[in-house]
């Protein structure tokens, strides 16, 4: 199941190549009632301890399958499930230290349905509505 | 058994199951509440119910029809949208549109459902549909005959039923002389109070009413297919404290219409296990003694 | 799932037999980690609205099977599992009124880890632990 | 990796998450914990897990074998009781419990796991177990010689690891010459507060220890495979406030003790969500500094 808020418990961890610790991950839930195609995710940063990640260090994986940001603005039919995380991977080698974390991811999606207006207000309502948990890499 | 009764059914939307699914609810405990409560009419939002939407997977196909079997729903809508605005590059034209909507309209028909809520991109405050809505529903029309579905817009405030968008929608249908395409009526239309603080719309004109009568729904009646039964605050005596139930239903009634009162709860606590249950059993009480059945 | 509480309102209702109201159901689930052995059962009362119903009116149905209770004392080897409601249908023509309903049910089930002393005191646990819930007959 | 580790090793008791499982977790949810903090040692507690106990289900077989891999999950101990006073008639004679016993030693084995929480009926206040225990447990030796998984009751409070209690299975084993029954140590043995309320049990001797020392359990280490690392209270500073684990890990670690720590959850909130995962969290960073991975 998933956890109630955006950013979840399960998933945060730092990952590991070939005996190297990369990078961290942390996984997200989306709030409300749909699917977001990946074309119309409007991805901001992952904010750890003050620090911002950005598109540039930051990839997502979807149902398994890891996207750059640039790869997701081209695909309108490849859906983010509701009910499944995207696991947020960040490059940062040496990862996070060992304790505990403040971690807040800003993201947010477009629909069409909605007034054209909202369209670029996400990252002012993310902000809204802060989602920021207290994490623990163990 | 509640096939057979004509006049107004009672339903439920998955949506309002919103704050529990996938955290302390399933589908099936959907289903389960929803027996329990004879509301066997079924709305689901395609995109977030269907495992592996727009290719539902095997496993889920086969749990879905052991449960609607298994719990006697009938599914009813089937709401899905449009994207008009999918790519941050280009609006879909209509052939773009079209292939995301034939796609589920097929979809749709397979999995049971006679009616879809068709959501339209919009371009304006007033929820005002994309210029081409015409051409796309059109196209569609065929293909909706073929597979027995109606496309449905959702009537929803700030909208108001006597406002043009939906004589232009009367107007199409009567032109086409289509049973496939017509409304889905949101009960929020009819709210009034503690509903959309429509002050706070950019351009909103003060002069404008904040809700339609419900009588101004006898005339759309034809057209109307589905309901959405949105509530806010069932209180304790089994009343809305925010919409008139008690003038909508008897109008429904009377007039003969013949469709699926689907509740859709938009009030707090949603998230608050067992809250939303509690809050959709008194809308059925209320219901069913307003219906008889 | 599961709700948290032992009286769930999930299959709360009047049931019907050929067209008559022959009763009431009313679905209750475990606390704790462990599933119980159909014979361990040690079945009390449904209580609604000060009401008390005892095992001459209630059967149990687990997994879909229907039990008497007379029938579940010797059956060792089937278990009532930890992640499933057990349904209890109680005879009473004409069922519930609807409306709100004050709900409640006395029941434990043995362990042969637990002190003997235990075995007899689960009705006097289960009081201790009050499980009554408001539940609504539509 | 994990596998390859000589010495006290990392694991968590699906007990920890009896509070969350079935409302809101899944057994996959708790193996995704478990990979995150690294402590891949699982133990279940087979009647609440194995969907269909005593026969699992294809289902959840299938499931089962495909997390376990996704997750590098290694299966080390399977919790099961012998239910003594299963029928309210009589108390099961060997062969009722060994027929009881015998289907999970199997069970245990298809499922991957190696050691086995076999948990025997009290007849007493002390937890004194069934007077048959040894003709049971003799009973079931060559089985789980077969099938190759030991047998071990848990050593729990109220209980003293200086007790005559275990002394005697300790003569047993040395008896029977055997590697297929031993202790699981609950780490509650050795709570020094806020542990069970002994003066409220029947009989208790008012000059009786309360809890054994670290130290006591150094003369059992060669019958000890497996270990509830029980805790109650992690504070923000990865302490345990109820147990001296700074005292007990350096034991483990000096003496070769090669087992693994099953982390068992006791404290308060379980059932609030992510409460658990963070003392869990917690506990695992305590115990990877004594450990040092
Ligand atoms: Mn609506
Ligand atoms: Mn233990």
């Amino acid at each position: 199941m998933l956890e109630k808020e955006v950013v979840q418990h399960r998933g945060f961890r730092n990952v590991e190549k070939d005996g190297e610790i990369i990078g961290f991950q942390v996984a997200i839930r989306q709030l409300g009632y749909r699917g977001a195609w990946l074309s119309q995710i409007r991805f901001d940063s992952v904010i750890v301890d003050g620090v911002e990640y950005r598109e540039d260090v930051v990839t997502w994986t979807i149902s398994g399958i890891e996207y750059t940001v640039e790869e997701m603005k081209t695909l309108g039919r490849v859906m983010w499930p509701l009910n499944e995380t995207a696991i947020l991977t960040v490059k940062k080698p040496g990862g996070l230290e060992q304790g505990e974390h403040e971690v807040q991811v800003i993201t947010g999606h477009i629909a069409s349905y909605i007034p054209p207006r909202m369209d670029t207000m996400y990252i002012e309502m993310a902000k809204r509505r802060p989602n920021t948990r207290k994490l623990i890499i163990v | 058994m509640t096939e057979e009764i004509r006049g107004p059914k009672r339903g439920v939307s998955t949506y309002s199951y919103v704050g529990e699914l996938n955290t302390t609810m399933t589908l099936e405990d959907c289903f389960q509440d929803m027996s329990d409560m004879g509301a066997y009419g079924l709305e689901i939002l395609a995109d977030g119910i269907i495992e592996g939407y727009p290719i539902p997977t095997k496993e889920w196909l086969n749990n879905w029809f052991g449960l609607i079997a298994k719990y006697n729903i009938k599914p009813v809508e089937y709401g899905h949208w449009i994207e008009s605005r999918l790519y941050a590059d280009h609006e879909l034209d209509v052939e773009e549109s079209y292939e995301m909507l034939s796609h589920d309209i097929k979809l749709a028909s397979y999995l049971g459902f006679s009616v879809m809520r068709t959501k339209l991109g919009v371009i304006d405050e007033t929820l005002t549909p994309v210029k081409n809505w015409r051409e796309i529903i059109k196209r569609a029309l065929p293909l909706a005959e073929k597979y027995n579905v109606v496309m449905l817009p959702e009537i929803h405030a700030p909208t108001l039923l006597k406002d043009r968008m939906i004589e232009e929608y009367c107007e199409f249908i009567d032109k086409e002389q289509t049973k496939h395409f017509g409304f889905n009526i949101d009960f929020g239309v009819f709210q009034v109070r503690d509903g959309i603080n429509v002050r706070a719309i950019p351009g909103w004109d003060p002069n404008r009413p904040t809700h339609s009568e419900p009588e101004d729904i006898i005339p759309l009646l034809p057209y109307v297919h589905c309901c959405h039964a949105k509530f806010y605050d069932m209180n304790e005596n089994f009343e809305e404290t925010t919409i008139p139930y008690d003038k909508i239903v008897p109008i429904l009634k009377e007039h003969g219409w013949n469709g699926y009162l689907l509740s859709e709860y938009e009030g707090k606590n949603k998230d608050v296990p067992g809250y939303v249950t509690t809050q959709l059993r008194r809308h059925h009480v209320m219901l069913k003694r307003l219906l008889g059945h």
